[in-house]
């Protein structure tokens, strides 16, 4: 039992949090998330040298062993930032599967390359009315010469724009399987777009597209245990962001509070808003409790447990950003609600975070289903 | 007690329903129902055509041109518009400025903006709150300066609704710093085209533009557009803001959404069953429907206690309060379902999705014509807990005048 | 639309309120909880008198032929005063149920006794392990001689110690019926107890008990849709006692704020209670309009009408009921949770009424279920 | 950042597990599990128990008779004592008077008290509230006068818990009224066979008798039974709020009647299939779940930081006010959702029933040997989240200690 981190982390903590201030900075941001790209490859490119590109990566291929809680610690301060490089969805996410599902041979094709900011992916998982469940996949594999064709839609993919490579899921008759494809491949067509938080992702369509044998993730008609690893991670790293975006927005709503003065006096002398403020700590600490919960079991070997930890975590998480985020707002009043402030970017992409992989209800049932099993 | 309508009462609902069907320009309501982005044009082509048909200013007492109707009659009339998906009457002219010239204005005054209001051809913004002055109102700054017959003004307001399209804008302004703050304030009716006046666009998380600063420098206004006496404007805002709140219940927009809820929720899918099916989400659906049922009864109780005799002319009560508390809270919760009924596709941010023209692309089809607003309304609507007297305020206000606390 | 009573109707309220005033004083009140009937029959007899024994029915049966919204006065007003009178197990459920199921002959023999305070019933329907549901019913009845003989357990049967005679739900091979049976029949036993608030009720037992063909309520095997109808009036009936409880618990709960004195100020100086109580404020005001709705619609000829009002009207009272409840406690502070004043009998009065009958999480899925059909 | 225990951690818990297993009086755990009512010797009887394994204590500094175990083991302890159904060991005397003793207490007074509380031979209780001194205690009036080498006692303490019971009295009493409030307060331990202190029972809404009004009439107090310093009591009282708070988690408490509520959940019915198969009921467990999941975490979070070093003798920070009003709200919802899982039967007030021979009767079977004790225990615990501090206060304690509001 142990809640403190190590030398090491604690120096990560510090240089990401400099790198944020310096580089991150609200204007900047502001600048990025209208840009073509939608982020800064200068960044990405620092992410590399800092390490956290390959942190979660075994030394083999390039990686640094890291676990669940760097990647919370990680994750935790990018949420400050609002940083907007696509680092769930190519390292936690695409990574994350690549090294808990892959052969050794795609490893090491894609991972130290990763490590090294040269190549981007994204999971094209999810298909038009499939909602947030895993296993509504229409995409067709089809053999064709050597290898397969792909023909379907998908949907929201995020990071999508600026992939390199994706992870495809598609149906044949052994079940659901994935495969690696080509952003560039020929019949892949994209439609990119921002999303309310400043993001990029598309939606696409694959119409006979092309990819060989050795483009096979895992074992044919077993994706959906791989894709719920991937996506446990990937939430228990969406947690770990929403605590740093509710520990912003509390130190942002705590300073507006001390200066906005109405009626002669600070803001914060009203006792209705004193005692909301402590609703929104109160939320933050047991959000970040349960953020560690996930990151830590999030690593388990025995999927039961780590699927239960990560929806209690993100259901729960999920509900504390609401009330964290609605009330930062509230409590700004019209500065709460513009473009012009930090506060309304938070709230929206706390909002979003709270919405991908499964919203809190979502996990709820699947928390609440584990009962049945006690 | 009958919580039946009248026969009277539903013969004059299927009247305005025959006048919605033969009236209410399709392009208009399809902007609306779709929850596309609305144009000034649209705004006032609409109050045009009820001006047309006597029912351009239907809270207004008959002797300035109102139809003569009771509560209960607005309520059914605002009922049936909202489900048809008539524009929204904007409340700046129509329910915030004109009630404060029909009680405190001149004759010469009520002559000359009435009759322009109800017919559409000014647009009416506000100008109260100011960056240091929100919910503390009466701290107020802007200062108006007697010079003459005029009145010089300088300085800024902000959280002002739409007035990049004004034709005129009411201000409270300071006419004096001594005694009490509320006591040095004047209620000014202000030309936008005055030379000095300049507005600033200030947009929201949505991403659009709705509010703004407006800045005065050396603005000269006629003292004859002063209302009432100097330095008792304070009491005519209170009016105003009284008058303001009973809108907000917003009683028939939200049965319309609602309705709109029910229907992406029948369209939406969970585990390949239409969402509604799901009952954690048919269950959210249910406890909002179970607030608005409350508040439409509470609001026709609080209408009936109006209509049925004192105070008409007068301030509604803070019973007001409670209706903007309520109406506000469920614009918010149906947004937010709303939202969360799309699943994955309450991400992406498709501007062109709040063009009239805008149906859908074939890459973003399961997006459906209906899912590209829906995030941003969400967004949009958390200023309805703070505008208007923010909901604490509110508290304060039932606390203090309902409860005497 | 009309939200006004009638003459008649507020002057029935003015008798009413004197008579909780001068008759059910705290004291009083305690002292009828504790003593063998748990009620008091001379307050039984001034209801005959004040004619609500006989208010919702009709005319010809010594009825005042009243509606759904006197009854929502008078049970306003009787949970007010806490009254622990069996009317509601009485009068609008059983009373009800004869009204609205039996035959011409049963009204006469019965409505014009219960009108006059000489009779008192009680519904035996719900049985162990049955909870909410109401085709839970297991005892049973065999065709007996020239009549029937009815085996089974009742449990939680409200109002049954004080009952001349009860409405029994039985199962043959036609489904469930209903049985006008006599308290005193052989066979029958009871297991009397107080409940939480201070009322009166049994468990069970049906040994054989003999009654007679025409103890039959309505048709054979048509009890189902009988209960719930009556079971509507009862829950509609149970918001306008809980509007009147948090009306009353709003009044003292205010007046303490005014008065209870910490810090040197009286303690609805501060602005986190103040906020409290406007809650609490406008939570009743909308179970008020709730009740409301439920009392003019329980009236309804159509079933579906009626059983959506009254469902949407108990799950938001419930719900209402128990915000003001449990914050007329808190702001009690320890006068809050004691017995010896009225703010925790109030309290535990309100609970009662939310598990009686269906919870709010029963109504609520009652009205969700609703939404389908749309 | 390690969640797991270590192997000297599970080792020591498997020793506390034994002990339980061998020495826990099998009618005191049936007891405590069945909600049945408590008397003094069952609580006597575990503490000496306890104190002959040398356990009596574990919050204690080993120089005065604690087994010196660091606040993880002390958790493990308690998690384990409470699934296992040990009687709670009552925090008047180990928790609260105690600390205050070897903070303050001269040497004399810790060899005459301490070992008598650990050894279970004195029963402790508290006087601080008055009736008019709730959550403002520093205006409490009851005087001690100095005469000679006694105080003179006079005055009225209320919300006393188990007094009934008690041996020793700790007591805030007013020894000046010159300056502040705070400034006139002292500490004093006052022996409940005193002439003139009489006990007068506070019945609660659950029927139970375990709250007094305890009365003093010119009560003698020998000087050599104040702590510390006269009007210093203040800041004696203050040490021993912190550490009333920290107990308050009660997560290995409620972590057992998580436990429980998922049996009766599993037992009851809804629709004929065990109610955990509905929904509705799941989804309301599994969201106490999640806030009991988050705040073990966020109870293990301050006990590390705390057994990591700085502020070991000092009282906890003001974590320990998040972790009260979660602790209590949290045991608010488990005994509310145990109420409602007994569907009709919530209702039945059965005394007999918390009487530990009472096992149900024929009539009352289905009624079953868990729900006797359970609305009870649903009102009985609306005191949580007034006592200790009231939620209202601990949201203040909050926002000024933690946020500098």
């Amino acid at each position: 039992m142990d809640f403190n981190y190590t030398e090491e982390q604690l120096a990560l903590q510090d240089t990401l949090r400099r790198f944020i201030a310096r580089d991150y900075a609200f204007e900047q941001r502001r600048a990025l998330a209208k840009s073509a790209d939608g982020f800064s490859r200068p960044a990405w490119k620092t992410y590399a040298e800092l390490g956290i590109l390959a942190l979660p990566f075994p030394e083999e291929f390039g990686g640094l062993n890291g676990n669940g809680v760097d990647s919370l610690l990680v994750m935790e301060m990018l949420g400050r930032g609002l940083a907007l490089e696509p680092y769930l969805s190519t390292v936690i996410l695409c990574g994350g599967l690549i090294r808990d599902a892959a052969s050794t041979a795609q490893k090491e094709a894609i991972l130290p390359a990763l490590g090294a900011g040269e190549l981007m992916l994204a999971l094209a998982h999810f298909e038009p009315g499939g909602r947030h469940e895993l296993d509504r996949v229409s995409t067709r594999a089809t053999v064709s010469g050597k290898g397969l064709k792909l023909d379907g839609a998908k949907a929201v993919v995020l990071g999508a724009p600026a992939a390199d490579k994706l992870i495809v899921s598609a149906r044949d008759e052994k079940g659901i399987s994935l495969y690696l494809v080509d952003a560039k491949a020929p019949g892949l067509a994209l439609r990119p777009y921002p999303t309310q938080d400043g993001a990029r992702a598309a939606n696409m369509t694959f119409t006979g597209v092309e990819v060989d044998a050795a483009a096979l993730i895992g074992s044919a008609g077993d994706a959906l245990p791989i894709v719920e690893r991937a996506l446990d991670h990937a939430n228990a790293a969406l947690c770990a962001e929403a605590v740093g975006i509710m520990s912003a927005l509390n130190e942002i709503t705590l300073e507006y509070l001390k200066t906005r003065k109405q009626f002669g006096v600070p803001i914060g002398n009203f006792q209705a808003l004193q005692h909301r403020m402590a609703d929104m700590v109160i939320a933050t600490e047991q959000a970040r409790s349960m953020a560690t919960l996930a990151a830590v079991r999030v690593d388990s070997a025995d999927a039961t447990e780590r699927r239960r930890a990560v929806a209690a975590a993100k259901a729960y998480v999920t509900q504390s950003a609401r009330l964290v985020g609605q009330q930062a707002v509230q409590l700004h009043g019209g500065m709460g609600v513009v473009d012009e402030l930090n506060v309304s970017h938070y709230f929206k992409r706390l909002t979003m975070i709270g919405l991908s992989f499964g919203d809190a209800d979502y996990h709820l049932g699947r928390f609440s289903d584990t009962l049945l099993a006690d | 007690m009958d919580l039946n309508f009248t026969a009277e009462q539903r013969q004059f609902r299927e009247e305005v329903r025959g006048f919605l069907r033969d009236k209410l320009p399709a392009d208009l309501s399809r902007k609306v129902l779709g929850g596309k982005r609305m144009e000034k044009d649209d705004f006032v082509r609409w109050q045009k055509i009820l001006h047309q048909q006597g029912w351009g200013a239907i809270s207004w007492p008959a002797e300035f041109g109102g139809p003569g109707w009771n509560a209960i009659q607005q309520h059914i009339f605002e009922e049936e518009c909202a489900d048809a998906g008539a524009p929204m009457q904007l409340p700046f002219g129509l329910k915030m400025v004109a009630p404060v010239i029909m009680a405190y204005g001149s004759p010469a005054q009520q002559q000359r903006f009435l009759p322009r209001i109800v017919d559409g051809s000014d647009w009416w913004c506000q100008g109260y709150s100011e960056p240091g002055s929100g919910s503390d109102l009466a701290s107020l700054k802007t200062r108006a300066v007697r010079e003459g017959d005029h009145y010089v003004i300088n300085g800024q307001k902000t959280w002002n609704t739409l007035g990049q399209h004004a034709d005129w804008i009411f201000c409270l302004v300071r006419t004096s710093t001594e005694g009490r703050q509320q006591a040095g304030i004047s209620f000014l009716l202000i030309d936008m085209k005055s030379p000095g006046v300049s507005v600033r666009p200030i947009i929201m998380m949505d991403g659009e533009h709705e509010i703004n600063e407006v800045w005065f420098e050396d603005v000269k206004v006629p003292v004859e557009n002063l209302i009432g006496e100097e330095n008792k404007g304070w009491t005519y805002a209170k009016f105003l803001l009284g008058h303001e709140r009973t809108g907000i219940a917003g009683v028939g927009r939200s049965k319309r959404e609602l309705k709109k809820l029910k229907q992406i929720a029948s369209v939406e899918t969970a585990n390949g069953r239409p969402l509604i099916e799901d009952q954690r989400f048919r269950d959210r659906i249910a406890q909002v429907e179970l607030e608005l049922m409350a508040l439409e009864i509470t609001h026709l109780r609080v209408v009936s206690a109006e209509s049925a005799g004192e105070g008409k002319k007068g301030a509604p009560g803070p019973e007001a309060s409670i209706l903007k508390i309520k109406g506000s809270e469920i614009q918010q919760m149906l947004t937010e379902l709303k939202m969360q009924a799309l699943g994955p596709y309450a991400l992406p941010y498709i501007e062109d999705g709040l063009n009239a023209d805008w149906s859908g692309e074939p890459m973003l089809q399961a997006y459906g014509d209906h899912a590209a607003p829906l995030s941003g309304q969400y967004f949009n609507v958390r200023k309805t807990t703070i505008y208007g007297g923010s909901n604490e305020i509110q508290k304060n206000i039932i606390s203090q005048m309902i409860l005497g606390l």
